[in-house]
């Protein structure tokens, strides 16, 4: 059936689900390779498979932590906070699985925002977290996403967005998918402002994130191997009875079918951003 | 002395009252307007009434887009195709005459019998079909027609070809392209409001929303699906995250609220297509008038609004 | 090899070929059913075959007849002639083709324009002419085309143009060439003026016309099986040793991949031409 | 009192006394700079000089655009794609910093050797690559950065996918989109400029030429086939349409002719870039002070007066 496009796969969206699939493996356990590691090991690495080149995903802190110069990040808005406006109740109530997601990721919502500087160029940076209920969009995501723009805007310097999201938060019902029209509306003004935006696609970016502010990069960029699709790989087998070629949806699909500028490895995120902060920034 | 409806608008914003409400600003004004429609209204409702909502939006014999041009437009000329790779059937678009003046029309299409709908894709649209539509709607900025958009979708087509074109990337540029647009446009939904497919035709000065219709982030059977593992419990999740009118209303998600016939639009397409004339009609009037560039204004605005936050 | 790409199939050119293949049939036979009739009896039927359907080649002052409203069209720039800027000589001196052109034609060179008014709507046209030097443009085709759309523009009316071409005239060298971006100019100029262009396509339109004002008007209309493609077939077939469709750069092709808005029958053009001129006209 | 070349210049233009010259109103102020130009060459070129130049422009060893833009661009960073099906590498697009700002590139790329030259497709791109064209144009224009292009293509590519994804509309397109744009535009004909394809990203403010390249409305080859029935008389087809550098200046096709080194660009790719480099960034000073809405109401004025008429 037809019914769940622009949904995620539900396995991609096992954060969000109540029932999460249990784990498969430990999660320092690379999927690519089976080696495994120590939290420290991956750390000297950015999260990244020494043995294989698996990208292990990263939190929106430690992101923040390897891209910005050290003590650049001034975060704002923190004290932002979904709102359970419909009463949302599933298996438990909508409130209760933000206090929990709260309390796991340390975070207020899936998505941190602040002022920075990259390589000494200064920028805005909004970088998502896919641990906080599986990175969904609802309000607090497209507020903040927003208000970087603005800020961006009002600063002459450019956004750079770090997206992990399972797409839009369904709790957060059809306000949820007007966050898609806010963000592009977002985007449009700052591009009015001659403002530039950089999207950095990370795994998993896909539903209303990838079908909106995602999408508007200037330059738009993926980590390798991330899987960047409007459906899910689920979904779309569902749908449509089709054996799915193995990179479906991978940032290397995308980039070969002209979606994106450059797949950037990890270690290169940093000067890759810089470079582009150099052409696009304000001593233009 | 406030009406019954407007205590009920009331007391249903209370339960907003210890939240932030983003588009708190514009409430008095748009008080009336609510109040309006919210008179014709019986009541919050109920889980049943929101189910019937589903299933009429989803009736076969529900008019669609081209019913609704066919009843509204004069000398409707189609425009086909992309310019690049296809023209997409699931997605029309083209001018006609409403009420003397041209204007451009973009809405999805389903089909009657199973032909025309699987010409139809049954109303899902391929990126191709998104790129169409920015298309005529690049075409009533150049020539200053006023945009109408009819809104009737399950969603955007969820296939291995539709993603590899970049659905996800045409999506959020026909958002784009009607954040940009200088002309007056109004988006109406007249059945199925599904997910991004939906909102990627929808970011419009007035948006209408038929009584019946629906208008949701994912589908009830999706949403069923993901939360309770069981698509048949598609009923619960419509009562969950709400896609019928009233509420669509009461979020600020839409304008006004559409009438249709007793029974629904398909007891009577052309009491239907009369109603929705009319509501467009009256929309374009309201925003014809404005500066073109206060208008976009507002319209960003409005979209910069949406949401409710609460604080730590 | 690819070196004829941007030209037009040699079969298409060959009014402007040295030693044209000689005429395969009559030209009032039929090539889809084989009929034959009379000069009065196409007249009747626009120069459709009644039996097929097929569409035989109309020239412009035919043309107008069909479409404008009688004693509507007043013809302008008509003392435009060709220049022979180069003193391009193959087995004969260009100004000697020219001259043999318009003594075959009747006509100036390969268009013809003028104001009309179609059903009662006052518009321009510009209507070209295949068998002046098969259709192809040189800098009085460009120049005409463009004094009909300031004129567009300055009326406040739309512009009609009827395309036959193939392609750009290489006796005028690069100056050929540029009439591409001088019609793409002034269709800008065109829309900056919010007048709108109607671009019919007729058997054949290939090569510059085509990627110029051909393809840019604010609707794209063909006749049934015309040809319309950048390179022309026997280049395409040759370049590429693949076997073409048989449908290889028609409008019916063209339709199904998404590059015009509506095939339209010959008896049909008038009245869609009178329909869209009541959607864009001036009375707006 | 005139110099020989320029002497030579208005015996030349006199042979177009008994035409009305389209550009002629600007022919006073354009004569000092032919004049310039034409003192560095060497009377009016053969057809053996002309042949020489097809021969130069299709060197093997002659720089491409990356050859050019590894020397001339800092911090460049290519985009990739067309954000709809496709990434053509027969065209490339990117962002760098030249003199000290920044700038948009596009340009034709052909490949050095054979696996290169197939992943090149030899330079001839598909409509994706001028749909990725129009993308970084728009970049360009969104961001204040100057466009830069350079033109080096045998024409766009003549096959059934080509046609079928809309090779005419999409080059019709790529030069509609330069005739739009605000920022200051320079192209710059670095081998060869091959009919439509070429003239698809070379609709700019300035209108560079080196002095070997060729810029023309068909191939040699082509031409003969088409006129003698015989591709081996390309040599002749050249001397009859012209398309050295010397005769566009004539025409006022071009802007200016760019000197190349002792023997031609590949002899030395080094000092080529170097002279490339100073050519545009001249160019770019000349324009860069101009109002973008003057800016492009002359570049569109410069293409209104291209053609050479004769009157009945
Ligand atoms: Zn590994
Ligand atoms: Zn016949």
């Amino acid at each position: 059936m037809a019914s769940e496009q622009g949904r995620v796969d539900v396995s991609v969206e096992s954060k969000q689900a109540p029932d999460a699939v249990p784990a498969k493996s430990h999660p320092n356990t690379c999927p690519g390779c089976g080696s495994h590691y120590r939290d420290d090991e991956l750390e000297r690495t950015l999260r990244v498979c020494p043995q294989c080149g698996h990208h292990f995903p990263v939190g929106a802190r430690d992101r923040i932590e390897q891209l910005a110069d050290p003590e650049s990040f001034v975060e704002e808005d923190e004290d932002l906070r979904s709102a359970d406006v419909l009463g949302f109740f599933d298996l438990r109530p909508y409130t209760e699985r933000l206090a929990e997601a709260e309390i796991e990721t340390g975070l207020g919502d899936a998505i941190v925002a602040g002022s920075a500087s990259i390589e000494n160029e200064p920028c805005r940076l909004a970088v998502m977290d896919f641990a906080f209920m599986g990175g969904s969009m609802g309000s607090v995501v497209g507020e903040k996403f927003v208000r970087a723009c603005e800020r961006a805007a009002e600063n002459r310097v450019p956004l750079v967005s770090i997206a992990a999201s399972g797409g839009a938060r369904m709790q957060e019902g059809i306000l949820a998918l007007m966050q898609l029209p806010k963000t592009v509306c977002a985007i449009e003004d700052l591009h009015e402002a001659k403002g530039a935006l950089f999207s950095v696609l990370t795994h998993p970016t896909t539903g209303g994130v990838l079908a909106s502010f995602a999408s508007l990069g200037d330059v738009v960029l993926a980590e390798p191997g991330a899987l960047m699709s409007f459906a899910g790989p689920r979904v779309v087998a569902q749908t449509t009875r089709e054996k799915l070629p193995d990179d479906f949806g991978l940032a290397e699909s995308n980039y070969r079918f002209g979606h994106i500028d450059a797949i950037v490895p990890r270690d290169e995120l940093r000067p890759t951003l810089g470079r582009l902060l150099r052409l696009f920034g304000a001593e233009q | 002395m406030p009406s019954e409806a407007e205590i009920r608008l009331r007391q249903r914003l209370s339960k907003l009252a210890g939240m932030k409400l983003l588009r708190g600003t514009k409430l008095s004004g748009e008080l009336e307007r609510l109040q309006d429609q919210l008179e014709h209204l019986q009541g919050e409702p109920s889980a049943e009434e929101i189910w019937r909502s589903v299933e009429l939006a989803r009736h076969q014999d529900r008019p669609y887009t081209l019913d609704y041009v066919e009843r509204i437009l004069d000398d409707f000329f189609e425009l086909h195709g992309d310019r690049a790779r296809a023209d997409d059937r699931a997605l029309v678009t083209g001018i006609g005459k409403l009420d003397g003046r041209s204007v451009v029309l973009v809405g999805h299409q389903k089909g009657r019998d199973l032909k025309e709908r699987t010409k139809r894709n049954f109303g899902m649209a391929y990126p191709e079909g998104y790129r169409k539509a920015i298309r005529a709607m690049a075409l009533a900025d150049r020539h200053g027609f006023p945009l109408v958009t009819m809104v009737d979708t399950p969603g955007a087509y969820p296939g291995v070809a539709a993603e590899q074109h970049g659905q996800g990337g045409a999506i959020a540029r026909s958002q784009a392209a009607m954040a940009r647009l200088s002309v007056p446009t109004v988006a109406c939904v007249i059945g199925e409001g599904g997910s991004g497919g939906a909102v990627a035709i929808a970011v419009a000065d007035r948006v209408l929303m038929q009584e019946n219709a629906i208008y949701s982030v994912i589908s009830p059977e999706g949403c069923a699906a993901i939360l309770w593992r069981d698509a048949g419990e598609a009923q619960k999740a419509a009562a969950a995250f709400k896609p019928d009118a009233p509420h669509c209303l009461e979020l600020g998600v839409i304008d006004a609220i559409v009438p249709e016939p007793e029974g629904g639009a398909h007891e009577d397409p052309d009491s239907a297509a009369h109603m929705l004339e009319a509501a467009i009609v009256e929309a374009l009037s309201e925003i014809e008038s404005l500066d073109p560039e206060e208008r976009r204004t507002e319209r960003r605005a409005k979209y910069r609004r949406m949401g409710v936050l609460a604080f730590a």
